[in-house]
């Protein structure tokens, strides 16, 4: 029991437990899922699809973050992706055949790799500090997507494409596979190999790694690019789920819920050990949250009230300062750590 | 001086972390105008004593008097204000502040306006002069020295202040003989002023040499007080290791043979000429399989600038590097690692250590980047070699998954040793790899470099110690004003040949 | 920060010993150098652009900026960040217009809206302190509560017509040949005065530095860490209600969606001053350098006058990048960026 | 086509030699990037010099913009705010340095009017007004309670407050008609469809959407397709905007009425222009000619639709 407590995802487990039961108190149905024209349907199936592209650029965000960086540009990088798959598609002369959809969602993915690639390379290799290298990108970026559309909401009518954020496989929503794979191959990725170790060595002292003969440049370009890969899938299925692109608002303010995400799941933002588990944990919080805010009818006014003083309870409970205070266990006085927040 | 009451009197101070006791009911008595030298090996619990008393850490039970009252400090400034003066084990000042900031911080002198930056300099100046460090200028930033100034730094800091107590926790680690001759001149000064001065270090001549009385730790207990003049030498070292001393005899000189020069061979690292602008400059090295080259020379004279050419982590730009035969450039550690050279740097806590991972990871960490990211080792081969090192250097706690940022600073200088050895290079530099070890792990750590050379593997050695450098090398590089000088094979080198070279020839 | 640009002491030791303490400045001052530059290119490129005004606008249409920096330079040299600036701001703002509406005295209402910016910035601090919760998202939650607060304020914008309010925002204090500026402007120029007084030559300043430097060496060495730590977030408060009074002065409204974003303008001027986000390295004079860069910026795109929208913010990312690039090109001894 | 009135005298050639800067709110919509288009186009045939800033929704930038107009001493001033309040200052020194102003798309609260010369754009309320009509006329033939939900617009912003106002007003005079949900959705289709699938799943009888844009009419329109009903029938859906996607979906149905609000003012604002420096009279309020379609409307204009 003792070491379950102690256990560093317990709280913010709890925390979402806590949030789905406030909903469910207030909406008797709202754990209910049923079957609906053959899929699966229901308020949590709604929290894990729209949860999705938050959940894909958290994972991305979370070895950024491990590896000492950020990334800000993933909401631009997402809206990229979308405005690029979805011109494709609304000038291409067969617009609603899957031949069509596969290519652009090939060229969405190879744009995300190419801007995941241009952050790694500002970043490890020009030196510049990952917020503003990606601070650029972000400005710049939705200037792009905006080039890309010309400005205007592209809708197309493709269904395959609309399948990618609003289709269904065996009852399951397509996005939510996509997201599962997703957090399997980095979760593979990571721990099968020493990705993730050799990750949080840059991230926990990049100069001891550069002497111990880690490539430290590789891996850090290797996580923006993962990041940026992320992204573009997120954009993907956040325009396939409307079927268009919205150059301005796909995935505005994305990359703030996904950097919430991972803190909430355990990982610092001064780099280092990371949790994916946490991360998909924080993801689902942040989502339940928008949830709970339409189930009780909060008025916009006081959304973000609401949202923040959420906020400040989970990491109130998942703070150990805190629970140490409250039950008057010595500690060390001094921190223990010489870390400082990297940004 | 038994009447009299001590300055600082802690008593049944027990601290426990997670896992560990460090300290278990122990007392430490401190008298006005003594220096007093706290013993014990790597893990024993003489920084976590030196934090209870300071406020660093909370203590479980116990009471700590100074000067006749009770205290519990609530960190170090309350400490400080008690006029108790500390150096930290690992340096801890700013490297992003100039020396005179570091020195005076929290106590910058004001006048009506502001901080009085003149006299600032003043004081800083007055200090260092004081510690022979009048050369430094004052208003440089601090990250720009080696780690040994900054060691003399902190330590000026600490005396800087009228203080009761003084308190320095292996202050000398780093430093060559002359500086510690300074610092003991202002040590005794200190004490004949009244100062109580707590000293710790792992170097048995210097607390022979300064101390008065001593207090030994042994895993966290306290085995006793004594006088130092009382308490011979062996004895100590059986108090210390709790167990006799058979495996400690010194370390045997015809153990060290001279390994010839094998001019018909290929050398493995020919270094002609070497250099770096604004750094060092004329390295000339030959060094053959199965040699120990030793770097000497004075506290900034270049040696950790020597070492760092050779593995890449600064790049060379003058004269020629050839490793086996082939013209080389370095242009990283990673490429030095792949000609299978290796490099144990002096600074742990910022270029060695990953503090938030485990003895394991830290462990194998080069070897796994040397492998590639794809190649993970298996976990049952990473528990292996980490309990095969654990054994062998004696790594306690013999824990793989604590993290390695919780471990007694010698501790962790053993796993950064191990990860180099796992790696089985050809060629191994080792920057000061015996700083903050204690004695029955530094002759551990000697025996095992010169049976590792005994193996064929060639190793530059660099130790703020010339005796602990003429015993193990055959081969002594001297260094002088970031310039090689010399070259001397080791047939019976004493430290005043090395000295004569260092003081004659001009650059 | 970045992973491989991160240099704590000595890697490139060398290099800057070469340089000595002097190297410090080397960031700051090729930002001010490139400013200095990108003016005479506008004055070459553009007619009625070399002209004292459009030097001193970039001073009046930046009041806030300047003030928010400031503020953000603290917290940014301890190595912490505050993302609640620019809703605050937009709190003040709310607070004062709904104060001046309802008939108080301007005065009252300027030292109730300092005194809250203050407190909410010291409890963030206190939060970030006390409970070890990362900077980052304490001042996350500042910046969703301080924006929440407003909307509950009212989601309308509210009019200024306090004649107090009103004087200060139309004041202009000519300098000769019809060159002028506001109030606001000399408030932001005493308020970077007063920031370099503080961390230069008092004791609390130069422990911010030592904060950045190394925290646990700076509570090792008996500073009052926590107290400044908690500090520097009432400093980035008070600074964002004082950047929120020059706001109504400069637009006499309070909107809840006004200055949204400000923060990131905030800390991207901060880092193009020449602060390192690590924390331990900076000037307040860079980040005034910092702001005047931004607003040159938008100086010359409005200048230009022919870009899109989307032409605009890609211009903004490029000349933001360019600029980045070339300050590592001319401060590139220094061992820390 | 839309309602665009170039009625005001056709302006061809006008407009030469004037320099005009504009300050656009940003690019945060279709209808926005239409608007700019049609500034863009109409500057170019009139032969107006445009100078052309984006402020990316802040009024900082617009309030900067609008000074190095008056700094490069442009012939008039023409802008878009961001918000209603706090133009006085900026807008006297304008007044100080001769050059007119003239509003566009929205209002400004300011109580000293000499500081613009007109004000050229849609009424936010009338929109919200004209919807609540045809849902309060729609609605006469059916007894019983109506369920609307409604989707807001950005919190704070002004045509999300004036459409919400205008709606409100007119069906209180339907005792039947009630708001049960209202909620923002930033005007976004994901936020439409996002909100959407939440009102669906905690409100079992939504008769009718009212939502402040096409866009997030769409979104709610995906939503109510996944949940196995019928949008236009089971659920009757209200916007505004009217741009191309929206009529669309008006003409098939899915949508039952839509308010226009006309981006195409370029050619209005360029008239306006020239007789503004040439120091002719001008209203001071000129409404931009708006309609309202039904799905029978929509089939017949949706061809011709400029954006
Ligand atoms: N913060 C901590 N958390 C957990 N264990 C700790 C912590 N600090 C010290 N220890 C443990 O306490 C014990 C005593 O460590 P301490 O640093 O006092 O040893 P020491 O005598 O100073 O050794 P050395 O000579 O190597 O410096 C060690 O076993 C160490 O691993
Ligand atoms: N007198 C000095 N003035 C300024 N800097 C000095 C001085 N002495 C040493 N340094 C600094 O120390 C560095 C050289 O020290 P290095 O660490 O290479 O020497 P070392 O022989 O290994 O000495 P140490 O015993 O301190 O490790 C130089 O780069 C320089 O920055
Ligand atoms: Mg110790
Ligand atoms: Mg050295």
């Amino acid at each position: 029991m003792n070491a379950l407590l102690k256990h560093r995802l317990t709280w913010p487990v709890l925390a979402l437990v806590l949030l789905l039961l406030l909903n469910q108190v207030f909406r008797a149905d709202f754990l209910s899922v049923r079957l609906q024209d053959g899929h699966l349907y229901g308020s949590l199936i709604d929290i894990l699809r729209n949860g999705a592209p938050t959940i894909l650029i958290a994972l991305g965000m979370t070895l950024v973050i491990a590896s000492r960086g950020i990334d800000l540009s993933v909401g631009a990088v997402a809206a990229i992706a979308g405005a690029v798959s979805c011109t494709y598609i609304y000038t291409s002369p067969d617009p609603s055949s899957l031949r069509t959809a596969a290519v652009a969602v090939a060229l969405a993915v190879v744009a995300g790799l190419v801007l995941g690639l241009w952050n790694g390379f500002l970043v490890s290799v020009v030196g510049i500090q990952p917020i503003i290298a990606t601070l650029v990108l972000m400005t710049a970026g939705r200037g792009l997507a905006q080039l890309v559309t010309d400005g205007q909401i592209i809708s197309v009518s493709n269904d395959s494409y609309q399948s990618i954020g609003a289709g269904f496989v065996l009852g399951l929503p397509i996005s939510i596979l996509i997201a599962a794979a997703a957090f399997l191959a980095a979760g593979l990725l990571t721990r099968r190999t020493a990705l993730g170790t050799l990750i949080e060595a840059v991230g926990i002292n990049p100069v001891a790694s550069r002497l111990a003969g880690l490539n430290a440049r590789t891996i850090t370009m290797a996580v923006y690019v993962f990041s940026g890969l992320c992204a573009a899938i997120a954009g993907l299925m956040i325009s396939s789920n409307v079927t268009a692109a919205d150059a301005n608002n796909a995935g505005l303010y994305i990359e703030m819920d996904a950097i919430l995400a991972v803190v909430i799941g355990g990982t610092s933002l001064a780099g280092g050990r990371y949790s994916l588990v946490g991360t998909l944990i924080g993801a689902l919080i942040i989502q339940t949250l928008t949830t709970t805010v339409y189930t009780l009818g909060i008025p916009p006014e006081v959304t973000l009230v609401f949202k923040a003083l959420v906020v400040i309870i989970v990491c109130l409970l998942q703070s150990s300062r805190a629970r140490t205070l409250l039950k008057q266990r010595r500690r060390p006085v001094t921190a223990t750590s010489d870390v400082k927040v990297a940004i | 001086m038994n009447e009299i009451v001590p300055v600082v009197d802690l008593r049944g101070i027990s601290i426990e972390f997670p896992g560990v006791k460090a300290l278990d009911g122990v007392d430490l008595r401190l008298f006005q105008g003594e220096v007093h030298a706290l013993m014990g090996e790597n893990g024993a619990g003489k920084s976590t004593l030196i934090k209870a008393l300071t406020g660093v850490y909370a203590i479980d039970s116990g009471t700590i008097t100074v000067l006749g009252e009770q205290h519990r400090f609530a960190g170090p400034a309350e400490a400080q204000d008690a006029r108790i003066s500390t150096v930290y084990q690992e340096v801890n000042l700013c490297p992003n502040l100039s020396i005179e900031e570091n020195i005076l911080l929290g106590r910058e002198p004001r006048r009506r306006g502001g901080i009085h930056w003149k006299e600032v300099r003043r004081r800083a100046r007055a200090v260092l002069e004081r510690l022979n460090l009048g050369h430094l200028d004052p208003g440089s930033v601090l990250s720009s020295h080696s780690i040994a100034i900054q060691q003399l730094v902190a330590i000026a800091r600490s005396v800087q202040v009228d203080a009761k107590v003084l308190i320095l926790d292996e202050p000398t680690s780093s430093l060559d003989t002359e500086e510690v001759q300074q610092l003991f001149a202002v040590i005794r000064s200190l004490r004949d002023h009244g100062v109580a001065i707590l000293f710790v270090s792992h170097f048995l001549e210097q607390v022979y040499e300064i101390s008065d009385r001593m207090t030994v730790l042994r895993n966290g207990r306290l085995v006793g007080e004594f006088m130092t003049r009382e308490l011979p030498r062996m004895s100590l070292i059986s108090k210390m290791m709790g167990k006799e001393l058979d495996a400690l005899t010194e370390l045997d000189r015809s153990d060290v043979r001279t390994r010839p020069d094998r001019t018909d061979a290929v050398p493995l690292l020919l270094a002609e000429k070497l250099g770096r602008k604004g750094s060092v400059g004329n390295v000339d090295i030959a060094l053959y399989e199965g040699q120990i080259l030793g770097l000497a020379g004075l506290l900034g004279s270049g040696r950790t600038e020597t070492a760092r050419l050779l593995f890449g982590a600064d790049r060379a730009d003058q004269g020629q590097l050839t490793i086996r035969g082939t013209a080389q450039t370095l242009r990283s550690p990673r490429s030095a690692i792949d000609h299978g050279i290796a490099f144990s740097s002096e600074n742990r806590k910022e270029e060695g250590l990953i503090g938030d991972l485990s003895v394991r990871d830290n462990l194998v960490l080069a070897m796994q980047a040397s492998q590639g990211w794809l190649r993970r080792i298996p976990a049952h081969q990473q528990d292996q070699l980490t309990e095969k090192f654990i054994g062998a250097l004696d790594i306690r706690p013999a824990d793989k998954d604590a993290l390695i940022r919780n471990l007694s600073g010698g501790n962790q200088q053993k796993v950064l040793l191990a990860r180099w050895l796992i790696t089985n290079p050809k060629l191994l530099i080792l920057d000061e790899p015996t700083r903050g070890i204690d004695i029955g792990a530094k002759t551990q750590i000697q025996k095992l470099i010169s049976t590792l050379a005994g193996d064929g593997m060639s190793i530059i050695f660099i130790s703020a110690e010339l005796e602990e450098v003429l015993r193990l090398s055959d081969h002594i590089a001297v260094l002088k004003d970031r310039r090689m000088v010399a070259d001397l094979p080791n047939d019976g080198v004493t430290m005043e040949d090395v000295m004569t070279i260092i003081a004659g020839s001009a650059a | 920060m970045s992973v491989v640009t991160r240099t704590p002491a000595p890697l490139n030791r060398t290099r800057i010993s070469l340089l000595q303490g002097k190297a410090r400045y080397a960031p700051t001052l090729a930002t001010v150098g490139l400013f200095l530059a990108m003016f005479a290119a506008g004055a070459v490129m553009y007619p009625g652009f070399l002209s004292g005004q459009v030097f001193l606008n970039l001073l009046v249409d930046n009041t806030f900026l300047i003030v928010l920096a400031v503020g953000m330079t603290f917290v940014i040299l301890t190595g912490g960040i505050d993302l609640s600036v620019g809703s605050v701001v937009a709190l003040s703002m709310m607070i004062a217009a709904a104060l001046l509406q309802a008939g108080w005295n301007p005065i009252a209402v300027i030292a109730l809206v300092l005194l809250t910016g203050a407190t909410f910035g010291l409890l963030m601090g206190l939060v970030i302190q006390v409970f070890e919760i990362q900077p980052f998202i304490v001042t996350l939650a500042g910046l969703f509560l301080a924006r929440g607060l407003c909307y509950v304020i009212s989601v309308d914008s509210i009019t200024v017509t306090d004649p107090f309010f009103t004087a200060m925002a139309q004041a202009r204090i000519p300098l000769g040949g019809r060159m002028f500026i506001s109030p606001g402007v000399v408030i932001a120029l005493l308020v970077v005065t007063l920031a370099f007084y503080v961390l230069h030559q008092t004791r609390f300043g130069r422990t911010v530095y030592a904060i950045g430097g190394g925290e646990s060496s700076a509570l090792l060495m008996g500073l009052a860490v926590p107290r400044t730590k908690v500090l520097v977030y009432g400093i980035s408060g008070l600074c964002s209600a004082v950047a929120g009074v020059l706001f109504s002065f400069y637009s006499l409204s309070g909107y809840s969606l006004a200055a949204t974003g400000l923060e990131l303008d905030a800390i991207a001027a901060v880092v193009v001053g020449g602060t390192l986000l690590t924390g331990g390295y900076g000037y307040v004079l860079g980040s005034l350098a910092g702001v005047l860069i931004l607003g040159i910026v938008q100086t010359f795109i409005s200048y230009e006058g022919t870009l899109s929208s989307w032409w605009t913010r890609i211009v903004i990312g490029a000349l933001l990048l360019a600029f980045i690039l070339l300050q590592k090109l001319f401060s590139r001894k220094v061992p820390v960026t | 086509g839309g309602g665009t009135d170039a009625g005001i005298g056709a302006g061809g050639g006008s407009g030469d030699g004037i320099t005009m800067g504009f300050a656009q709110v940003g690019a945060e919509s279709g209808w926005r990037s239409a608007n700019t288009k049609s500034v863009q186009d109409a500057a170019e045939k009139a032969g107006v010099d445009l100078k052309f800033s984006d402020a990316q929704q802040k009024q900082e930038n617009q309030i900067k913009a609008i000074r190095s107009y008056i700094q490069q001493q442009v012939d008039v001033i023409a802008f878009s705010p961001v918000v209603e309040s706090g133009w006085d200052t900026v807008l006297k020194e304008a007044k100080d340095a001769g050059i007119p102003v003239i509003l566009t798309d929205r209002a400004v609260d300011s109580s000293d009017t000499s500081l613009y010369k007109t004000f050229l754009g849609s009424d936010f309320v009338e929109e919200g007004k004209k919807a609540g009509d045809w849902l309060v006329e729609d609605s006469a033939s059916t007894d019983g309670p109506i369920n609307i939900v409604e989707l807001q617009g950005t919190t704070g912003a002004a045509p999300a407050i004036d459409r919400k106002e205008g709606f409100e007003a007119a069906i209180a005079a339907d005792p039947d008609l009630t708001i049960v949900q209202s909620q923002t959705g930033d005007f976004t289709r994901s936020g439409g469809k996002q909100v959407m699938e939440a009102f669906l799943k905690n409100t079992p009888d939504i008769d009718v959407v009212y939502a402040h844009n096409d866009d997030m009419g769409l979104g709610a329109i995906e939503a109510i397709e996944a949940a196995g009903k019928v949008p236009g029938k089971d659920i009757k859906i209200i916007t505004v905007d009217a741009v191309k996607d929206g009529m669309t979906a008006l003409a098939d149905g899915k949508i039952n009425y839509i308010v226009e609000c006309n981006p195409l003012l370029g050619e209005q604002l360029m008239d306006l222009a020239a007789k503004v420096v040439a120091g002719e009279e001008v209203p001071e309020r000129v409404v931009t000619e708006e309609s309202a379609f039904t799905p029978e409307q929509a089939k017949e204009v949706l061809a011709s639709r400029e954006y």
